[in-house]
């Protein structure tokens, strides 16, 4: 574990100068306010170009994961220290991004809405899977570490390989497969509101990977579904538009050594989870379903 | 996915007697450890007061009971803990084998032992 | 090389439609997409989908309700078409599963939006997006569609005829974004782009940080025309920190926006005096940059919005998701205090010009989604019109390029006898591409099309080599560099100078500045560099091309605005505060000219199936 | 696939700082589980002495249990069932469906309640070790 700060201190000063140069130009006739911007803005930009100590104001040690396979010096994993200024708002992402724009531009990450809808930036922050874009700095103890998901492939810096992942979610056939169309031009299934509340926390994933990443059992097990992925198959089994004919066949998907079984209720899933899923409640119901419906046969 | 003639073939019957035999296991372990640690203190356990609790047919079925049960359970505790570690092919056929061998090994000679004390045998 | 009949540029809501709709008709369709198609940006759209299902509704008012909302700079047969077939689409994706929402009978549930004349928007609680995007991914997985994810398209492989009338486009050209490799991808069929917004433009957008109209910017240079780019939507209500959206919801119920002085500007400066903050979109977002500049703000930045007096109870029970996103993308508890907003870029209503069967100029390239310019949404797009945009164009566009018939578009493509052109825009520097001086290969790549000068190259496949050789050469290029301007300064410099100039708020003075601004950093980027040396995952290349695109698209939207002299749905100008019919009912279009950008405009289509559609004052 | 670098144990017990109750409950209960196996293979074996006879088997009871390192592994046992038997039934409660959200608390309960049996009953299992 190395820390220290990345080598682009020379060119930074280069930048430096360009950027004074159109800063100064953009600046004139503009409205107050955003004279007040630029000025704030030229000091965050002037502050940072030296080593972190010349923050003015409160800053904060940010400690990230950095791996490349084919770069020398980052060949062998380590972590780089940056120092990032704090603000009122700030998330884990805008700091990485902060970090990334001012000190090192080859440090990489998946990013895409800032919103906790594309699933991007799970992550494993002070020892916890979180969202970056999700998760205030202001809630963390310093320094703040980052890391990429465990259990999974480190492609590069924070950057895991999900094709495991993706292939469990694609195993469980997740499409709706109903028995008969709805008779009429234009018309629905019908759905009751009850039986859209009950699948309607299921429907929620957005395919982060947090929650496998977080199980040890999907760790152990690498042919495990895993909790996203079951979570997807109860959203179709649960769904009374299918019909109970594909319900039994999605139980029966889900009732295989690899499948429901696995679980051994250990719950990070469903701490982590940042949209609040209940997982383990799911594979709980499903197993019970799955039980039930042997028991018919027998 | 391939067609299942039997209903119990997944795990489900396992991980549902695995529950069934915990359950079990609650009352008579509780029984158990009272009896030969409260009631009767450990240190005074001898052949005739365990032949003589053993004489009583209901105790003996229940120690019986309570034997296969928990060998059943631990058991087959080991083995999901080893598959849930992601044991496959051959490596768990083996593994199965050893832990089947050894559990009815085990339930037999206590079995064996119930009866011998029990004056039977 | 990899060989398809149909490539879908983009795994968005658009993306996905349109390759499940190609794979229908029977064509062997790929989607390639730089995100894993559930990460698009569609996934965030929260409101709902239009579509006149109910009895009492039809399509003849949602298309009335558009043509009013687009302040009449929409093209009838665009917009008819959208309402005729959204039911059906809508629809369909309730047969695909979609969780919408429910009335007590079972039926999918409808709510009121802006501007609408029927509760028409279906919507699956505030996540319709999110569930239409997986929805129809799903769909993908299901029928076994291949999907490249994680793979850049940077160019498009299009014949290099003079005119760009007669090119055709044959594929793509895409990066490999883990291995670094950059490969051909053919198209037997046809292109579709969709490839989503513009929001990276400006530095303050609900848009994802990938929304950066890489393929607006790639049809641009190839030589598809921009159409009624300076249409660009404003929401009123965004976090300062993230440009996530705070919906209209809040205001809806009685929430209030305070100026750092604590008075209700809305009023206390008559903005708007009768519906406050209600007012729509446009003149919040105006009202609240105006308390800004003049000093107003809070941190010279934002305005506060308040809802802590209409109590807890109320808030929990209809605004509980706001809590939420005050939370954890802002830090502030909304029931504590107050929650910081200023306006943000939303959407963008121009883009690549396309026919009501998403085809470009150029044949054999499609575009569909908010990439594209059908035009449906005018100068200002409606609530809820977006999502059935993706789903009734997406559909069209694979169809059509998978071979099926769809009939004669009634929209022109291009030049015809009726356009206008114009001369006379005054602008402080040449725009388009910094001439490469010697034969240099440009970093930039603004050679695209038509360089050496030899021979058209019209052979399919070696226009797709020619292609790969040239972005190889670009890519090289990049990275051999070892030292030089980093791109994310470039970018933030383009994105303060479009936020300061060409906001909500627009001058004649300011827009030119925005010219002068962009011009500069086009040159800086001659000398962008690539710091890391990686072909692994590395996204400061990616990021570098993009920010080219960015460049590209800002200057196209700046243009537009510049000669735009009249105030038209989002568009509004200091000088020229009103709607001039006479003069500007007409597409203001920009073609790349190989380099030298060209302003024309085109006339709108008013006459729909069966009616005209009368310019009426818009007001609600 | 990726030529990616394997961060090995880091990724599991040693990360153990940063586990959450369930994890804990999840470990704790494997591990009883084992040690109350291997006990039940022991305490047959031990029991098996009655095969050769009366006095062998109450001679190595009564043997075994004069060491004080057996009273002391006895309490271990006593420490080792309780929780499982409490986690046990945690988990089967969990397995119905019920109380999920409180299944931390319960965890935290089962590791006091079990503590607090071990402690009352040390008097009785320690009583003439001495
Ligand atoms: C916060 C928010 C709320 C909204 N709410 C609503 C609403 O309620 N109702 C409504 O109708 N509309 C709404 N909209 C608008 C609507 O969501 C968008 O216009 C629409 O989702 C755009 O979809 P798309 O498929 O065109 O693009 P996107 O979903 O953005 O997809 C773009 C795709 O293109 C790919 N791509 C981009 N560049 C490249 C490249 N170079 N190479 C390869 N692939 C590339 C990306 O990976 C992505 O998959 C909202 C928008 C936002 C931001
Ligand atoms: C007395 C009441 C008992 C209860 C309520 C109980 C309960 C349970 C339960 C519910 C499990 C399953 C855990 C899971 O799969 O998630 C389990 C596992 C196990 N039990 Fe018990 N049990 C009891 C007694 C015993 C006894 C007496 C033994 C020893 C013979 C034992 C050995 C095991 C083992 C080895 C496991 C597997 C642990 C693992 O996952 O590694 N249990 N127990
Ligand atoms: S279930 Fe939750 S944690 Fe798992 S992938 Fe879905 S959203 Fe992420
Ligand atoms: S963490 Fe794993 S063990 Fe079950 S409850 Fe969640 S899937
Ligand atoms: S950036 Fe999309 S979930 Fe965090």
């Amino acid at each position: 574990m190395s820390t220290q700060v990345p080598e682009e201190k020379e060119q930074s000063e280069t930048e430096q100068e360009v950027n004074a140069e159109t800063e100064a130009e953009i600046s004139e006739g503009a409205s107050y306010g955003d004279q007040r911007r630029d000025q704030r803005d030229a000091q965050r930009r002037q502050s940072v170009s030296g080593a972190p100590a010349d923050i003015e104001g409160e800053s904060f040690r940010l400690k990230v994961f950095r791996y490349d396979p084919e770069v020398e010096g980052k060949m062998e994993p380590r972590f780089d220290d940056f120092a990032v200024p704090k603000q009122k708002g700030m998330t884990v992402l805008d700091a990485l991004i902060y970090a990334r724009d001012r000190y090192d531009t080859t440090l990489t990450f998946r990013h895409s809405c800032r919103q906790a809808v594309c699933g991007s930036d799970a992550l494993f922050i002070n020892g916890r899977q979180r969202l970056g874009c999700q998760t205030q700095i202001s809630d963390l103890e310093e320094p703040v570490r980052v890391e990429p998901l465990p259990h999974q492939d480190v492609v590069k810096d924070l950057v895991v390989d999900m094709e495991h992942f993706y292939d469990q979610m694609h195993a469980v056939e997740p499409f709706f497969q109903p028995e008969e169309d709805p008779d009429g031009d234009l018309e629905e299934y019908r759905q009751t509101r009850e039986n859209r509340e009950k699948i309607k926390m299921s429907t929620r994933c957005i395919w982060c990977g947090a929650c496998m990443s977080s199980c040890n059992i999907a760790a152990g097990d690498n042919q495990y579904l895993g909790p996203a992925a079951i979570n997807k198959a109860y959203r179709f089994a649960m769904d009374e538009r299918e019909g109970e004919n594909m319900k039994e066949h999605r139980l029966n998907v889900m009732d295989q050594e690899h499948g429901v079984w696995r679980c051994q209720t250990q719950f990070s899933c469903t701490n982590v989870c940042p949209k609040d899923i209940p997982l383990t409640e799911h594979i709980q119901e499903l197993k019970r379903e799955a039980v039930k419906q042997n028991l018919k046969f027998w | 996915m391939a067609e299942r003639y039997s209903s119990f073939q997944s795990g489900s019957a396992s991980w549902l007697f695995q529950r069934v035999t915990a359950a079990f296991l609650v009352v008579v372990l509780a029984f158990h450890f009272f009896l030969l640690h409260f009631m009767n203190h450990a240190s005074e356990v001898t052949f005739a007061g365990t032949s003589a609790r053993m004489s009583e047919w209901g105790y003996l079925v229940t120690m019986v009971l309570f034997l296969w049960t928990g060998t059943f359970h631990g058991v087959n505790g080991v083995y999901a803990a080893l598959l849930n570690q992601g044991l496959t092919g051959t490596k768990k056929t083996a593994v199965k084998g050893i832990l089947v061998v050894a559990g009815l090994a085990l339930a037999a000679q206590g079995t064996y032992l119930a009866l011998v004390m029990n004056g039977m045998v | 090389m990899h060989e398809h009949d149909v490539l879908v540029i983009g795994g968005g809501g658009a993306g996905l439609r349109a390759a499940i709709a190609a794979h229908e008709e029977g064509a062997d369709v790929a989607i390639v997409t730089k995100l894993h198609p559930v990460r698009s940006h569609t996934g965030a759209a929260e409101g709902g989908i239009n579509a006149a299902i109910r009895e009492g509704d039809d399509w003849e008012l949602h298309a009335y309700d558009t043509m009013k909302g687009s302040d009449y700079l929409g093209d009838a047969p665009a917009i008819e078409t959208l309402a005729q077939d959204s039911p059906e689409e809508t629809v369909q994706l309730e047969h695909w599963g979609m969780p919408f929402s429910r009335e007590d009978d079972g039926r999918v549930s409808q709510r009121p939006f802006g501007g609408l004349s029927f509760p028409r928007t279906t919507y699956a609680g505030a996540e319709t997006g999110h569930h239409l995007l997986h929805v129809m991914y799903e769909q993908v997985v299901k029928r076994g569609i291949q999907v490249y994810d994680e793979w850049y398209v940077s160019n498009l492989a299009v014949t290099d005829h003079d005119d760009a009338e007669d090119r055709e486009c044959h594929g793509v050209v895409a990066y490999d974004i883990k291995t670094g490799a950059v490969e051909g991808f053919k198209a037997r069929n046809g292109v579709i782009l969709a490839t989503g917004g513009t929001g990276q433009v400006y530095d303050h957008t609900t848009n994802a940080v990938a929304n950066t109209g890489d393929g607006a910017a790639m049809a641009y240079r190839a030589g598809v025309p921009l159409e009624d780019m300076e249409f660009v939507q404003f929401h009123p209500t965004t976090l300062p920190s993230t440009g996530v959206l705070i919906s209209e919801g809040v205001r809806g119920e009685g929430g209030i926006l305070y100026n750092s002085e604590g008075e209700r500007f809305m009023f206390e400066y008559g903005y708007a005096n009768n519906a406050g903050e209600l007012a729509s979109r446009d003149v919040v977002s105006r009202a609240e940059l105006t308390e800004v500049n003049a000093g107003r703000g809070v941190e010279d930045e934002y305005v506060y919005l308040d809802m802590r007096h209409l109590g807890e109870e109320r808030i929990t029970d209809r605004l509980e998701n706001i809590l939420h996103l005050a939370r954890d993308f802002e830090g502030v508890d909304a029931l504590e205090e107050p929650m910081p907003v200023k306006p943000g870029q939303h959407y963008e209503m121009g883009g690549i010009e396309t026919d009501e069967n998403g085809e470009t100029l150029i044949d054999g390239l499609y575009a569909a989604g908010e990439c594209a310019c059908v035009s449906v949404h005018g100068s200002n797009r409606l609530g809820g019109n977006a999502l059935p945009e993706l789903i009734v164009f997406g559909a069209r566009a694979g169809r059509h390029a998978a071979g099926a018939d769809l009939g004669e578009a009634e929209i022109t493509k291009g030049k015809t006898a009726e356009i206008e052109e114009e001369d006379g825009l005054d602008t402080p520097v040449e725009p388009g591409a910094v001439p490469s001086g010697d034969d240099e290969a440009v970093a930039d790549g603004s050679d695209d099309v038509a360089a050496d000068g030899g021979a058209a190259v019209v052979d399919p496949d070696e226009t797709v080599r020619r292609a790969v050789e040239r972005e190889r050469t670009r890519i090289e290029e990049l990275m051999q560099k070892d030292e030089g301007i980093k791109h994310s300064d470039l970018r933030a410099d383009l994105q303060q100078s479009m936020t300061e100039n060409v906001n909500v708020f627009r001058n004649e003075d300011g827009l030119k500045q925005a010219l002068e601004d962009i011009r500069e950093v086009r040159e800086a980027y001659q000398d962008v560099y690539v710091n890391d040396p990686s072909r692994t995952f590395n996204t400061d290349l990616i990021h570098t091309i993009e920010t080219r695109n960015l460049i590209d698209l800002a200057e196209a939207i700046t243009l537009g605005a510049l000669a735009r002299d009249e105030f038209r749905g989002a568009h509004w100008r200091q000088e020229h505060q009103e709607r001039k019919d006479d003069e500007w009912l007409k597409h203001t279009m920009l073609s790349w000219n190989d380099g030298t950008p060209e302003l024309w405009y085109k006339p709108v289509i008013l006459e729909g199936e069966d009616k005209t559609y009368e310019p009426k004052e818009r007001s609600y | 696939m990726s030529q990616s670098y394997n961060r090995g144990l880091v990724e599991d017990f040693g990360r153990w700082r940063e586990f959450t109750a369930g994890m804990w409950a999840w470990i704790f209960h494997k591990f009883t589980g084992w040690v109350l196996v291997g006990y039940l293979f022991t305490h047959i074996a031990v029991l098996s002495t009655a095969t050769t006879g009366a006095n062998a088997y109450t001679d190595t009871i009564q043997g075994l249990e004069s060491l004080l390192v057996v009273r002391i592994m006895e309490v271990g046992l006593l420490a080792v069932a309780v929780f499982h038997i409490l986690n046990g039934v945690r988990l089967l409660f969990v397995d119905l469906g019920l109380g999920l959200e409180s299944q931390d608390k319960s965890f935290y309960a089962s590791l006091v309640v079990t503590g607090v049996i071990v402690l009352a009953s040390i008097p009785t299992f320690l009583e003439g070790a001495f």
